[in-house]
């Protein structure tokens, strides 16, 4: 036992079979690491491709067709298979045992099988690019009814998915209930697994509503169910409330890990206790449970009536609230801080500022009056990867370089991360900002041909794809080739619990479960004076 | 560990089921109008409750468990609630 | 450079005023977020690994203010947006109304005189518009950026845009919700029109006059007409396939249909193909094409002919 | 591990898909790392979350049916009439009582009368094969009047309805069967029941939804 012991989980067992199935949270952390950036990868691939496209008006290089099968592609890709069990599955698995001063997550086995189940998920996804769909991720009725693309396939392999993100919430929301070691009380549980936790929640609540309804949609191609297609009376709006009810939770279940990863991120490398602590967990909270209640901003121009549409739109302006509230507070756990620019900061701090700006806009778009303009436009596009990639995307590359070498045991070449990033950052922006003028200019989505006045934008944007791309690859290249030497257990200086063993953990994390007694952002030694 | 109730009682409840479907079918038999559907939804909430709290325990389980039991028919709700609103509001002035 | 389409109804100069309001919201608390980041990473940058911090986790004053304020904001923003969108939505009592049908992927306008336009949507200005929409097909949404107003259509149900033109001259009509291949090419043109330009419109005088004035020739105007009239959202002039068979080369060919018979594309087969889509079907295409009867006169299609005899 | 010992584990695992109910025994792959109490708490947990996500997956078709009841009374009203009252009465007993037997089951192997449980469980499965053998002749009298799927929006969501809802017994039996293998093998004791106790919360779930289907469907017309 001994011996097993002091092998790290990484070492423990070798080859495939020891990973697949394996039920250590770490390695299933891992692998779904390794499967979302294969998928990210593809989906980033259409999405250059797209970019491609649109250098010149009408045909660049490839047809109308084509084209719209590479958006969906992109889009329901990155959605399904990457943003949404993204960040929650990967670093949710590896860390919040870690955190809690647990061994393992409560359903180990449940664990295996629900990574089994998104694999599974995933080729029927794959299978499906056969006949691939032409329908936008949204799959809004009657096209999705009538396309000769394999919309069956592919959705049911998004209704495998779900039940994958399902199984995982319940086996975080159960583990964070029964498994967290004593004296980890609820103040003190890191804002990761308060972010984890709201997020769970969203995935068990949210994602049946989208699997009965994708399931509903097979129905209506295979029975001709009617319930969607008004040719039999159904309601095409009634699609996009069901549709809507889930997605847009799943928004929160995109940004809400993020948020937790660089609430950690922040305090450690301002060496300041993360500034309202309280707020930012319960603003987790309360944003996991009002986000049910605004789909209804989706659809301002789609037919639904006057009255809900002032409905969502006063409860969309309620969850900006609390959104707003934790921009501020990371922003001041810096006031007087200790600032190291590490690459996982430099992602943070970017993080905030690309956030904020995301946030922003949606207020343009939560606006009944400004919607109507916008509402399909390229400036939605703009606003949503303003906040998918400049939030979700960036907080995740904080992760992938914050816990490298707790999760390699291996440090990384911090100056060549750092250009990478300030690659992606200068990309990102060119890509997206100019998507905003597109927007308000009148600029629809999914667009394949387009006016000739608006080619020097289009072009602008997809010549950040270039820069972003060039970034990407830096950064890959950066963390495939580790610096020589083992990284130490805690070379942050940080306080959480999972920086209180070796790099990488051993394979039952802890030797015995520990007794918290302190805060978890316990930083600062000047004691001041308290407002 | 839980060990709650007796042989009989959960015979006892299962009795009243019984109860609750026969008054279920007997009210459809007659018309009540606009009142068939509240009061059918309500026989059957109330046979529902007992078979969650009784059958499924949920008599005997902490708070935790009645949250998460509970905040289903609380979207369900808000599901409903929203896209009917919706559907009959639409009349243009 | 300017970040607003042309404003040319009623309902615009209100969407912009939102649009500005909340743009100047958003650079004020993006300078202030981004300036503030910035200064704190260089006031308070590691000078050395035993820094001493502040254990500071409060402040009720700081978090009251920045609850309070985006509070306000957010409510005056949605107040701003509710009043216009209201205004927007409510239909004027002299409103004239014109029935529009949406069809993968063309647009249809039918006027209370019994006129009927492709893709060219014809209004007088300072003239309250009510749109009433339904779609043939699939969903689709009707949007002129110039007006600020969009409205998805659908099928088996009517919905409805109100608008007031305010300035003369054409505006781009686009299809904002995705309905397939040709989504891209669901364009139109709004013509706004002075009162007695609209009336001459009305009557049929501006056309007679505009073609008698016109000395284009005929392949010319047909290749005009092949924009306008949606022709080019399905067929393709440089061969490429599309929803249906490219014009290129098609005059003289022989053509296939579904049933198995086949004929040489002429004058006579091309106008049939126009008027009556449904009656010969190519080989490999669906039976999708709208029928252009009453929506073309005989000299607009003669100018078609002459343009597809163009593309060799 | 090489490659054969990699097939060999995934075809065990589809032929004995018993290893695919949740790992809640005791005698685990040596990973255990926590108390038995937990454990079973966990357990209902996790399980009372998963039926919180069952029911919202009916929740898009109660709504549809709300909807779609009101838009169209009068095709609710022909079409409920049209439905077998006493074929969907018997099965509501049906269910009721193999809720109940569950229920006893449960119960009995909290004392360990291992006889017992093997009797319940055997009672519910056979009640749920029962509802399946009903259902069928409904289903089949309805394809022979030509009804399906499709027909119109009320026969769509009663055969989406009840057929979610069947798909859900047929699981529940599955469920229930594995359950009651490994009670003949002797797995379960009065100090090792969470399995079957989650096994038969999912059981009533399947009653629950039941219990609103039928008025809904089949009574009021």
């Amino acid at each position: 036992m001994s011996q097993e012991q002091e092998k790290n989980y990484l070492e423990n067992g070798e080859g495939f079979a020891s990973w697949f199935f394996t039920v250590d949270h770490k390695r299933i952390g891992i692998m779904y690491l390794w499967a979302i950036g294969v998928f990210f990868i593809i989906a980033a691939i259409a999405s250059f491709l797209v970019r491609f496209e649109h250098l010149t008006p009408g045909q660049t290089i490839m047809t109308a067709h084509t084209y719209n099968v590479l958006f969906t592609l992109h889009g329901s890709m990155m959605v399904f298979l990457f943003i949404v069990p993204g960040v929650a599955a990967s670093f949710g698995n590896f860390l919040i045992p870690l955190m809690i001063g647990a061994k393992d997550v409560i359903f180990p086995k449940l664990n295996l099988y629900s990574f089994w189940l998104y694999l599974l998920g995933a080729a029927v996804f794959m299978i499906a690019l056969a006949a691939p769909a032409d329908t936008g991720w949204t799959f809004y009725t009657p096209y999705s009814i009538e396309s000769g693309a394999n919309v069956i396939l592919i959705t049911f392999g998004i209704f495998i998915l779900g039940f994958s993100s399902i199984l995982t919430g319940i086996n975080f929301i159960v583990t964070m209930h029964k498994l967290r070691a004593p004296g980890m009380t609820w103040d003190r549980l890191p804002l990761f697994c308060w972010a984890a936790y709201a997020t769970s929640l969203l995935q068990v609540l949210a994602t049946p509503v989208v699997g009965i309804t994708l399931l509903l949609l097979i129905g209506e191609r295979f029975f001709g169910l009617g319930f969607f297609d008004p040719a039999r009376g159904g309601d095409p709006v009634l699609f996009q409330h069901f549709f809507w009810f889930y997605s847009h939770p799943a928004v929160y279940i995109m940004i809400l890990p993020a948020m937790g990863i660089i609430s950690e991120v922040i305090p450690v490398f301002s060496r300041k206790p993360i500034f309202g602590y309280k707020a930012i967990a319960y603003a987790s909270l309360a944003i996991a449970l009002i986000s049910f209640l605004v789909w209804g901003h989706h659809m301002f121009v789609s037919g639904q009536s006057k009255l809900i549409n002032v409905i969502f739109s006063v409860i969309t302006y309620a969850v900006a609230v609390p959104t707003a509230i934790k921009v501020f507070n990371w922003l001041w756990t810096l006031y007087k801080g200790s600032i190291e620019l590490s690459t996982a900061m430099l992602y943070s701090l970017a993080f905030i500022f690309l956030f904020t700006i995301g946030g922003l806009t949606g207020l343009f778009l939560g606006a009944l009056a400004a919607d109507v303009h916008l509402h399909d436009t390229y400036f939605v596009v703009a606003h949503m990867h303003y906040v998918m990639i400049g939030g979700t995307v960036f907080g995740f590359f904080a992760a992938l370089h914050f816990w490298y070498p707790k999760m390699w045991g291996r440090m990384f070449d911090e100056f060549k991360a750092k250009i990478a990033f300030v690659l992606i950052f200068i990309g990102f922006n060119v890509i997206f900002f100019p998507q905003f003028i597109l927007g308000t200019l009148g600029m629809p989505r999914r667009y394949f041909n387009y006016a000739p006045e608006f080619q020097s934008l289009h072009q602008l944007s997809t010549y950040g794809t270039w820069i972003g791309a060039a970034g990407f690859i830096l950064m890959l290249w950066t963390l495939m080739r580790p610096l020589p030497g083992k990284a130490p257990g805690n070379p942050y200086r940080s306080l959480s619990l999972e920086w209180s063993m070796d790099s990488p953990p051993g394979t039952f994390n802890f030797d015995e479960i520990p007794t918290i007694t302190e805060p978890v952002y316990n930083y600062g030694t000047k004691i001041e004076e308290e407002s | 560990m839980d060990n709650h109730g007796s042989y009989k009682s959960l015979i006892n409840i299962w009795i009243l089921l019984m109860f609750l479907t026969v008054v279920t079918v007997g009210a459809a038999q007659f018309d009540f109008g606009a009142w068939n559907v509240p009061i059918a939804l309500i026989i059957a909430s109330v046979k529902a409750g007992v078979v969650a709290l009784h059958f499924m325990h949920l008599k005997h389980e902490d708070g935790l468990t009645w949250v998460f039991a509970s905040y289903p028919l609380f979207l369900l709700f808000l599901l409903i609630a929203f896209t009917v609103t919706d559907m009959f509001s639409r009349v243009v002035n | 450079m300017n970040w607003l389409p042309v404003s040319a109804s009623t309902f615009a100069p209100g969407v912009d005023f939102v649009l500005w309001l909340v743009t100047i919201i958003s650079v004020i608390s993006c300078i202030l977020i981004g300036f503030l980041l910035v200064y704190f990473v260089i006031k308070y940058r590691r000078k050395s690994d035993n820094d001493q911090t502040p254990a500071i986790t409060h402040d009720s004053f700081l978090e009251t203010l920045w609850t309070v304020i985006p509070t306000i904001l957010c409510i005056v923003i949605f107040i701003y947006g509710y009043v216009f969108y209201d205004q927007y939505t409510t239909t004027p009592k002299n409103a004239v109304e014109i029935n529009v049908t949406a069809k993968q992927w063309l647009w249809t306008f039918d006027y209370s005189n019994g006129k009927k336009t492709l893709n060219e949507l014809y209004v007088p200005i300072g003239q309250p518009i009510r749109l009433v929409m339904q779609s043939d097909d699939v969903l689709h949404s009707f949007f002129v950026p110039a007006f600020r107003v969009k409205q998805d259509l659908m099928g088996n149900r009517y919905t409805y845009i109100n608008f007031t033109a305010t300035k003369e001259g054409v505006f781009d009509i686009y299809c904002t919700e995705y309905c397939g291949t040709a989504h891209s090419n669901m364009l139109g043109k709004v013509h706004v029109l002075s009162k007695e330009k609209f009336a001459s419109w009305e009557d049929g005088s501006a056309k007679k006059v505009q073609k008698a004035s016109s000395n284009l020739p005929p392949a010319e105007v047909g290749r005009q007409l092949y924009s306008d009239k949606g022709c080019v959202a399905c067929h393709s002039i440089d061969g490429a396939d599309g929803v249906g068979p490219t014009w290129k080369g098609l005059f003289g060919k022989n053509r296939i249909f579904a049933d198995g018979t086949s004929i040489l594309a002429d004058e006579n087969y091309i106008k049939e193909s126009i008027l009556y889509p449904g009656e010969k079907i190519v080989e490999g295409y669906g039976p999708v094409m709208p029928s252009y009867k009453g929506l073309l006169e005989d000299s607009d299609i003669t100018a078609i002919i002459e343009y597809i005899k163009s593309l060799k | 591990m090489g490659f054969f010992d990699v097939t060999s584990k995934v075809l065990k695992s589809i032929a004995y898909p018993s290893e695919m109910v949740p790992s809640i025994d005791t005698e685990d792959d040596g990973h255990h790392h926590f108390d038995h109490e937990t454990e079973h708490s966990g357990a209902k947990l996790g399980m009372w979350l998963f039926l919180a996500t069952e029911l919202l997956l009916f929740g898009g078709l109660f709504a549809a049916y709300a909807i779609y009841r009101a838009k169209y009374p009068d095709m609710f009203q022909h079409g409920s009439q049209s439905l077998n009252v006493v074929l969907g009465t018997v099965n509501t007993v049906i269910l009721i009582f193999s809720s109940l037997t569950v229920a006893i089951a449960v119960k009995a192997i909290q004392e360990n009368r291992i006889k017992l449980v093997k009797i319940m469980l055997w009672i519910t499965i056979i009640c749920a094969a029962i509802f399946a053998v009903n259902k069928y002749f409904e289903y089949s009298y309805k394809f022979n009047l030509g009804i399906f799927p499709g027909t119109d929006i009320f026969y769509s969501i009663y055969f989406a309805a009840t057929g979610v809802h069947m798909l859900h017994v047929f699981i529940g039996m599955a469920v229930l069967g594995v359950l009651l293998r490994k009670v003949y093998k002797g797995k379960y004791s009065k100090d090792n029941y969470t399995a079957i106790e989650i096994g038969g919360l999912y059981w009533h779930l399947v009653d629950l939804i039941w219990i609103y289907l039928f008025p809904l469907l089949y009574l009021v017309g």
